[in-house]
């Protein structure tokens, strides 16, 4: 193969030569260059198969908007499809891969669909594949989804680490050609606060791709300089390698840096990628601007490229894309690309301007008015087809052909909320129009001005407006040269010519969605995907839209754009993602006793974002039932301990304490003597019951309530908005104590001889000074401050011990080693359901949005109450209190060891399992070791009324069925003698 | 003009020059029998059952910006009746089973793809809760199946069973579930509709209501005033607004929804799957997009787009289950204007106004309602009576108690 | 003397500590202090500002700011409503008494797990922490936030010009919350 | 997005959490009904709602915000009274 690059030039350094490997095969490049760049430098023109045809692609551009050279880099795991080689650094080892063949790329097996392309045009798929019904989804879907996507995932999970920071500043500017490196460097020197982020890895935009001089000195030299002076700047940040994907509210701006990507063997701590939110007071958009191409018959062949990216391989990489060009413009700009080809030493074939006009002695063949009509070669350009003015044509031996169809600034980010670009006649292009993101304004090419001196000027005033200054420096001399076009889109011929060239979207694809009605351009971009790939379009849409425009006869203004949305180029899941992910997708929040449970057998399950002791395994048994039973059986007949941290405590203070609490309990609060806890039920203001607990009144302005583990977090936001918001004349104040608090539930028979030993002997506990539901403060193991509530979810004599974190994990095991002598035994999450399910207790199972407090048989509660409640009047709508509503009921099977299901339906006993049958469900089981039997909790419908009869727990999807007796849910001492003795 | 392979071929060989529009482009006449408030997915499935259940055939469907404009163009075209009450099951089962047969009824490939829906569950709470949910879907004659973790793993071993922060312990699958493409459905009934006589008017924004008395008998629109026998509403995220011109408020909320599609890859999962403890759910395009979505923004928006804690939250929530994601770059993001109900699920009636009909409250879950609820609202305007499967989706159920609340969540839309 | 003893313990205690100590960064857990929170009663809070001043010598601070007083040390915690922090339970006991009837007084020592964060690349990890700005103009010496970082809450006060900074974080996330901030640390380090 | 809490300054919206309307301030002295409930306004344009904040001072807060540019033109606090 031969070597493409030059001898000399360029910004490479040729002191740092890397290898890599292309589908297998080795090739040099140097630092400073880029995959495409490498490749082109190497001979390789080929580097893709479209989309659908699976047409042989080169690359055709120099930067972000590449549709072609997508490559897949690395392998296994670490394999990053999709990439665009026009910006993928060269890094010694880097391993590049082909995509979208069957077979090698050269011979592609899916080419044959080229073949076939007359019956594949726009929509095809819409209009067949319907008979006989059964095929679609047995026969063609499946074959269409294999020729689905580019490149391959790995399937392995990606180990890549991606970092996220947010970043304040006073200006944002984006993009680092002459305009950002202005706006940068006026800003900088006047103080302000600047981060100035380009998506390359060497700042200076165009400046370096070009061979023009900026002062004194060639514009890539200048901005280096202006680097180095910045990169100076304490004030200032300089972000290479990282695209502004997004303006979003509030002056919030996503910013994607490549970290490590361009390194061979990152250290291990360097993320791959990081995500900024860039928080900027004011942004300068400098995003520069995109050639576009022209469309003509084979104008997707490899060879054929954008001119100004032909110039930045040429003075950028040193590398002649090709020695026979012809270059074919509708503008000043494509002139530039002749002379600079000439000058490498390549060699014009051909000047086609497409506009009319004198003949000038250039030193190379100019056609004025004429157009490139074809191309010839299997996997790249061999021959042009010229047509000049008059209509001949004639074919030259070419191996590149240049096109400039005009430049579309890059107004993308100045659309992400909504703002619609204009269209400019005398540069035939959209420029931002108003409505910008607010803080943001437009600079450079970005907003049409082609100059470099104006590009310069420009950016210097861009800052002076953002941060108010009076002065600004020096702007040097630079090119101010012509950019006059004439609007040439679509060169006639009866081929195929591309212009969304990865989706294969060609000229003919927009005529037909015209034709059939699919005008607007948003219709045409569905129907025919254009500008849907991973490019979305960046060279194609204008092209598209113009054509529309002409087939419909409607401007170009009137056509309009379709909507830019972000990222502005592809950004990946996992940097989105972050560090939140495996274990550290969300905190993970540990009780006091946590590690005590670790160190015994605990078996961990997450509720909500804790991890609670689901059981603790004991040596000898065979199953978690095993450990669950003991557990059971220990607490009913010795004592037993077990966290309850995790419920949600709040400390309601304030000299109306109780008259808040009596608006937000469905039952009374205020009345609740000093020293005392009661249940309390919570209801939504829509009268549906939101959350229970308990609520302990410590003092006259003292209460301190409990919630579910589940409710603590949406309990506390719906408090404070009924004590800001509904009645800020209470005098209130609400705090969560969870985090200050580590809780044990001690319970069973022995519990009050268990705590009889820690608790400080000048405090009684004896039944008659501390009765059920007493609550108070005492201290514990010689002065520790506890609190002790007499409390019962078990259904036992028990209590809640509650003692500050710092001694949490003591206590637990001083509980332990106190108990030994009662056989005491810690129990976990899953004994805790049991009893209480053997106690008839509601918990979340019960409590899901829909339940009324009459459904659970609590309606009595509030019924009697005075006064207003959150949910009084809205649960005394008809269909809160219908009568067939499923009430909360027990249900025990026929046979004691038939398996109940939670989440079984009831229904009659010779019923069909059928919607109109459905009586209500089953919602908590468990086996109860004291009855020797399963039992749950469930709702049916008339429950009270059908108490004693057989209905079945029908549970389809785990295929039982199951008979099962209608009972009190109260399973176990009904009358709670236990739990007051 | 029939569409198939027949045609296909034909015209592949003659330059494809004979294929007609699919629409006509009419002007609006000066009155209608019925006129339908909005081009969606919903919109043009009414205007095609009230012709062809109903042989009402004129009617203009008249809509603000293109056909499909709105939220059947930009959703996450998700299919399945896996709903847990009676007031929902049976009316999205019937939606399911019209999908079956919709490519042969409308003659438009939609590409109804049955490759499955498995919701992960992530506790066992949450798999009796999704087995009581399996059980209401099989009691009304849908399919449905309960997998543990095993069975999983076995369909998508590419999600994260290593160091999950909230293990996976099963999943509830249905297998009739899967996806339509999206744009196909607008374009397929919109076109059938024309084929029977439908006006359908584009760029024509109703901008009031003619209210004579207590009766709707027209709309003012951008493109002048149009007249009807009837008028319904198929306004999806701006039913507010739209309602707000007769003068009426609506249990509704509009707020913005994000979707997101990655660059086209190789095929890697075969149908949804959606994340039971975060805010993910996906699934592959036909041309090997991986389309995905999350949780709603929260705040109340027209804006049809959102904001990045969203996007990033729901990343986490994609790479938290299924880390080979990683590398997939999104490609794009949008949003659309949700009708979010407050109890999460869609009201089907007669507004309280004589001559106006109300269809909104669809949340982020309407399109895979779309062929059952044209079906029920052209049988609720063309006979004044709800259709069977829609009998409980009143607008007068909340002032009344009978909430159809899916999740829960109660009188906060954004929670739904 | 009790039968049984309760020792305090930290939640790092089990895990030997948090402590990073790297160039330009340090990162460890902070002595244990009473941490209470004064919550105003409705209409006193003048009544509490005047109190704390005349018993302890402190203003109580403005929204977003904190003091040092005297081995007190006193954040803004919210509308009406301050985290007072001092060594040893005298103070609790004290604060308690001054402020009846002026104030609602929570005992938060063993809610929140004390944290430094010192050194010129504090910032920079900072940074990947939070979504405030923590420059030396936004936050100086004497500014308290309470914000979230990385899902986790957290109370934060510069209390030096190191800079250093002061985090308060809930106990039960304390673990995460420090291993959030070393990966932090060892990113910020690797990037040189 | 961010919202400028009377408190803590500007602050990304990601700490706070938002409720509705901030109609919901005006519950009915005879507690809640249809109206209250259920019917929103919904407006296409300046809407007042009610945000809370959650990872900073839990204030709730009524911010008036476009909800068609999610422009915010002024945030409160709902409880004045408080400081
Ligand atoms: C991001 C996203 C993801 C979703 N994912 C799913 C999913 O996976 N599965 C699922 O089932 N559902 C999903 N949905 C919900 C679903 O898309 C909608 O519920 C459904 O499309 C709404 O019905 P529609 O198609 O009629 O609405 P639309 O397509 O929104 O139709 C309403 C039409 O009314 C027009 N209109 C409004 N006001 C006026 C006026 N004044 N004059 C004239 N015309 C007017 C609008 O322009 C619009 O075209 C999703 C939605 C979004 C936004
Ligand atoms: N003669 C012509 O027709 C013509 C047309 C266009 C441009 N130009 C020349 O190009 C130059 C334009 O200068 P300029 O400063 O406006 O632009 P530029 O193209 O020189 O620089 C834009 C920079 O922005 C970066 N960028 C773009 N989008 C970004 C994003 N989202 N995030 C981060 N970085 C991003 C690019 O990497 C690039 O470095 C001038 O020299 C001008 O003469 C000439
Ligand atoms: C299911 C689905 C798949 C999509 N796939 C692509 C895609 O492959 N490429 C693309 O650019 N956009 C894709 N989009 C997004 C659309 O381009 C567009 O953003 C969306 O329909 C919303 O319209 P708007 O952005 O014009 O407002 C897809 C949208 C949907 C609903
Ligand atoms: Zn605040």
């Amino acid at each position: 193969m031969t070597s493409s690059r030059l001898t000399a030039g360029g910004l490479i350094d040729r002191a740092r030569p890397l290898n890599f490997t292309f589908d297998g095969n080795s090739y040099d490049g140097f630092a400073g260059d880029t995959l495409a760049s490498a490749l082109l430098a190497n001979g390789v023109r080929m580097m893709g198969r479209s989309f659908k045809y699976h047409r042989p692609r080169g690359v055709i551009s120099a930067g972000a908007e590449e549709p072609n050279a997508l490559m897949t880099i690395g392998t296994g795991a670490d394999a990053d499809p999709n990439t665009r080689a026009t910006v993928q650094e060269v890094y010694a080892g880097l391993t590049a891969s082909s995509q979208n063949h069957v077979g090698s790329l050269k011979h592609d097996l899916m080419a044959v669909n080229d073949m076939l392309n007359r019956f594949l045009g726009a929509g095809f798929y819409y209009k067949t594949f319907m008979w006989p019904a059964k095929f679609w989804e047995a026969v063609y879907e499946p074959i269409i989804r294999r020729a689905a996507g580019l490149g391959a995932l790995s399937g392995e999970a990606d180990p890549a680490e991606y970092e996220h920071g947010v970043r304040h500043c006073d200006l944002l500017v984006i993009g680092a050609g002459p305009a950002g490196l202005m706006a940068a460097l006026t800003a900088g020197r006047a103080g302000a606060r600047v981060v100035l982020a380009d998506e390359d890895f060497t700042m200076g935009g165009r400046l370096n791709g070009e061979s023009d001089q900026v002062g004194d000195m060639p514009g890539s030299a200048w901005a280096r300089q202006a680097v180095a002076e910045l990169a100076a700047m304490a004030n200032v940040t300089l972000l290479p390698r990282t695209t502004v994907f997004g303006a979003y509210d509030g002056g919030v701006y996503g910013a994607l840096e490549r970290v490590s990507e361009h390194i061979a063997k990152p250290k291990d701590a360097l993320p791959r990628q990081c995500m900024w939110k860039i928080v900027a007071r004011r942004a300068v958009l400098a995003a520069g601007a995109i050639e576009r191409s022209i469309a003509f018959d084979n104008n997707d062949r490899p060879g054929v490229m954008l001119a100004g990216s032909v110039r930045t391989y040429l003075n950028r990489y040193a590398v002649a894309p090709g020695h026979r060009a012809v270059v074919f413009t509708n503008n000043d700009d494509g002139w530039r690309t002749a002379r600079d080809l000439r000058a490498a030493g390549a060699d014009v074939v051909a000047m086609v301007d497409s506009r009319p006009g004198p003949l000038k002695d250039h030193g190379f063949r100019v056609i004025r008015g004429g157009a490139v009509a074809d191309t010839v070669g299997r996997h790249g350009v061999d021959h042009a087809t010229l047509r000049h003015h008059s209509g001949t044509e004639d074919s030259v031996v070419a191996d590149l052909i240049a096109v400039s169809g005009g430049w579309s600034p890059a107004v993308h980010l100045t659309c992400h909320q909504g703002a619609k670009p204009l269209w400019r006649d005398d540069i035939a292009a959209f420029v931002p129009g108003p409505n910008l993101p607010p803080g943001m304004s437009v600079a450079g090419a970005a907003n049409g001005d082609y100059s470099t001196a104006a590009c310069l000027k420009a950016g210097a005033e861009a800052a002076i407006a953002a941060l108010d200054l009076t002065t600004g420096p020096e702007i040097p001399h630079a090119e101010d040269g012509p950019t006059e076009i004439t609007p040439f889109w679509k060169v006639e011929g009866c081929k195929r010519a591309w212009v969304d060239q990865q989706n294969d979207v060609t000229v003919k694809d927009i005529t037909l969605a015209h034709q059939e009605g699919f005008k607007s351009v948003e219709h045409m971009k569905r129907y025919t995907t254009l500008g849907m790939a991973t490019d979305q379009g960046k060279t194609a849409n204008v092209p598209a839209i113009a054509l529309m425009a002409a087939l419909t006869g409607r401007s170009i203004e009137e056509t309009g754009t379709t909507v830019f949305r972000p990222p502005y180029t592809p950004v990946p899941i996992g940097a989105f993602g972050g560090r939140h992910r495996g274990k550290h997708f969300h905190p993970t929040r540990l009780t006091p006793s946590h590690d005590w449970a670790a160190a015994h057998g605990g078996d961990f399950i997450e509720s909500g974002l804790w991890l609670r002791t689901q059981w603790f395994r004991k040596s000898g048994e065979k199953g978690w039932r095993d450990s669950v039973d003991r557990e059971v059986i220990t607490t009913r007949s010795k004592v037993g301990i077990c966290d309850v941290t995790t419920l949600g405590k709040i400390d309601v203070q304030g000299t109306d304490a109780g008259a808040f609490l009596d608006r937000v309990y469905q039952n009374a609060f205020s009345t609740l003597k000093v020293g005392r806890c009661r249940y309390g039920l919570m209801l939504r203001d829509d009268g549906i019951v939101m959350d229970d607990g308990t609520c302990a009144r410590f003092a006259d302005d003292h209460y301190v309530m409990t919630t579910t583990t589940a409710q603590a977090g949406p309990a506390m936001r719906h408090l404070e908005f009924c004590r800001q918001c509904l009645w800020p004349d209470l005098d209130v104040q609400l705090i969560s104590t969870t985090e200050q608090w580590a809780q044990y539930a001690v319970a069973g028979p022995h519990s009050r001889d268990l705590l009889r030993k820690l608790v400080d002997k000048d405090h009684d506990i004896s039944n008659e000074a501390y009765p059920y539901m007493a609550c108070g403060e005492v201290t514990v193991c010689g002065d520790v401050p506890a609190r002790l509530f007499r409390l019962s979810f078990s259904g036992e004599l028990a209590y809640e011990i509650a003692v500050p974190c710092r001694y949490g994990h003591d206590l637990f095991d001083v509980l332990m080693k106190a108990g030994a002598e009662f056989g005491v035994e810690p129990y976990g999450l899953e004994a805790l359901g049991v009893m209480r399910v053997e106690k008839g207790h509601a918990a979340g199972n019960e409590l899901d949005g829909r339940t009324t407090a009459g459904d659970l048989g609590m309606g009595r509660l509030g019924s009697k109450k005075q006064g207003d409640y959150i949910g009084k009047t809205m649960a005394g709508r008809e269909g809160l209190l219908a009568a067939d509503r499923a009430v909360m009921m027990g249900f025990r099977p026929k046979d004691p060891n038939a398996q109940l299901t939670a989440g079984a339906h009831f229904i009659d006993q010779t019923a069909e399992p059928r919607m109109s049958n459905d009586l209500g469900w089953m919602s908590s089981v468990a086996w109860s070791p004291e009855l020797q039997s399963y039992i749950g909790l469930g709702f049916i419908k008339n429950g009270e009324v059908r108490m004693g009869e057989t209905v079945r727990a029908w549970d389809g999807v785990r295929g039982t069925d199951i008979e099962v007796e209608i009972t009190s849910p109260h399973f176990i001492d009904p009358e709670g003698e236990r739990l007051r003795g | 003009m029939s569409y198939s392979v027949f045609k296909i071929l034909k015209e592949g060989l003659t330059g494809n020059r004979g294929w007609a529009p699919v629409w006509r482009e009419p002007q609006p006449k000066a009155e209608y029998d019925v006129i339908i408030i909005g081009g969606g997915g919903h919109g043009l499935a009414t205007a095609w059952y009230l012709a062809r259940n109903h042989g009402i055939t004129n009617v203009a469907v008249v809509e603000r910006g293109y056909l499909g404009s709105g939220n059947v163009g930009r959703n996450t075209t998700v299919i399945r009746s896996n709903y847990l009450l009676p007031g929902n099951e049976p009316f999205y089962e019937q939606s399911l089973k019209l999908w079956e047969g919709l490519e042969q009824d409308i003659n438009y490939n939609a590409m109804v793809s049955q490759r499955g829906i498995l919701n992960l569950c992530h506790s066992d709470a949450q798999r009796d809760d999704y087995a009581r949910r399996g059980n209401a879907m099989l009691m009304a004659g849908a399919d449905a199946e309960l997998l543990d973790r095993e069975a999983v793993r076995a369909m998508a071993p590419y999600l994260n069973f290593d160091d999950e922060r909230f293990p996976i312990t099963g999943g509830l699958l249905q297998k009739r579930g899967g996806s339509v493409r999206h744009d196909a459905v607008a374009w397929g009934y919109a076109r059938a509709a024309d084929a029977r006589g439908v006006d359908l008017i584009q760029n024509c924004e109703v901008t009031g209501m003619i209210r004579e008395g207590d009766r709707i008998v027209g709309v003012e629109t951008t493109r002048g005033t149009i007249r009807a026998k009837k008028v319904a509403m198929a306004a999806a995220g701006r039913s507010g607004q739209v309602a707000a011109m007769a003068g009426l408020r609506l249990p509704i909320e509009s707020h913005v929804l994000q979707a997101f599609v990655s660059e086209g890859l190789k095929p890697i999962i075969p149908g949804v799957i959606t994340f039971g403890a975060g805010h993910f759910y996906v699934s592959q395009s036909d041309k090997g997009g991986l389309v995905f979505g999350g949780d709603i923004d929260m705040y109340n928006s027209y804006a049809q787009r959102g904001n990045l804690p969203v996007v990033q939250d729901v990343c986490e929530g994609a790479m938290a289950v299924f880390p080979a994601i990683g590398k997939a770059k999104l490609l794009r993001s949008w949003g659309g204007i949700m009708d979010m109900s407050m109890d999460g699920s869609p009201i089907i009636d007669r507004a309280p106004l004589d001559g106006l009909y109300i269809n909104c409250g669809w949340c982020y879950g309407g399109f895979k309602a779309t062929p059952a609820s044209g079906w029920c609202f052209a049988h609720l305007i063309a006979t004044d009576q709800p259709y069977e499967t829609a009998t409980k989706m009143r607008l007068d159920r909340f002032e009344r108690g009978y909430m159809i609340d899916e999740k829960g969540m109660g009188a906060q839309p954004n929670l739904h | 003397m009790a039968d049984f003893e309760l020792k305090p313990r930290s939640v790092f205690d089990a895990i030997g500590g948090c402590r990073v100590a790297a160039e330009g960064v340090t990162f460890d857990e902070a002595a244990p202090r009473t941490l209470l929170s004064l919550a105003a009663r409705k209409g006193q809070a003048d009544a509490l500002r005047s109190a704390v001043a005349k018993a302890f010598d402190l203003d109580l601070p403005d929204a977003g700011q904190m003091v040092m007083a005297k081995g007190i040390t006193a954040l803004w915690s919210g509308p009406d409503q301050w985290f007072l922090s001092a060594e040893g339970d005298a103070h609790l006991a004290k604060t308690a008494k001054v402020v009846a009837d002026m104030a609602s007084v929570t005992d938060q020592s063993d809610g929140y797990t004390a944290l430094t964060l010192a050194g010129p690349r504090a910032p920079d990890v900072l940074m990947r922490m939070s979504s405030l700005d923590f420059n030396e103009e936004a936050f100086p010496a004497g500014s308290v936030a309470r914000t979230s970082m990385q899902q986790i809450s957290a109370m934060i006060a510069r209390t030096g010009d190191g800079p250093d900074y002061l985090i308060n974080t809930p106990r039960s996330t304390a673990r995460d919350f420090a291993h959030d901030i070393k990966v932090a640390i060892t990113a910020v380090l690797a990037r040189g | 997005m961010r919202i400028t809490c009377p408190c803590c300054g500007l602050r990304m919206v990601e700490e706070f959490v938002i409720m509705g309307d901030a109609d919901l301030v005006n519950r009915p002295e005879t507690g809640a009904d249809y109206e209250y409930t259920y019917l929103r306004t919904n407006p296409a344009g300046r809407h007042r709602e009610l945000w809370y904040h959650e990872q900073g001072c839990r204030s709730w807060l009524v911010v008036e915000r476009d909800t068609t540019t999610h422009e915010i033109f002024s945030t409160e606090l709902v409880n004045k009274g408080a400081s």
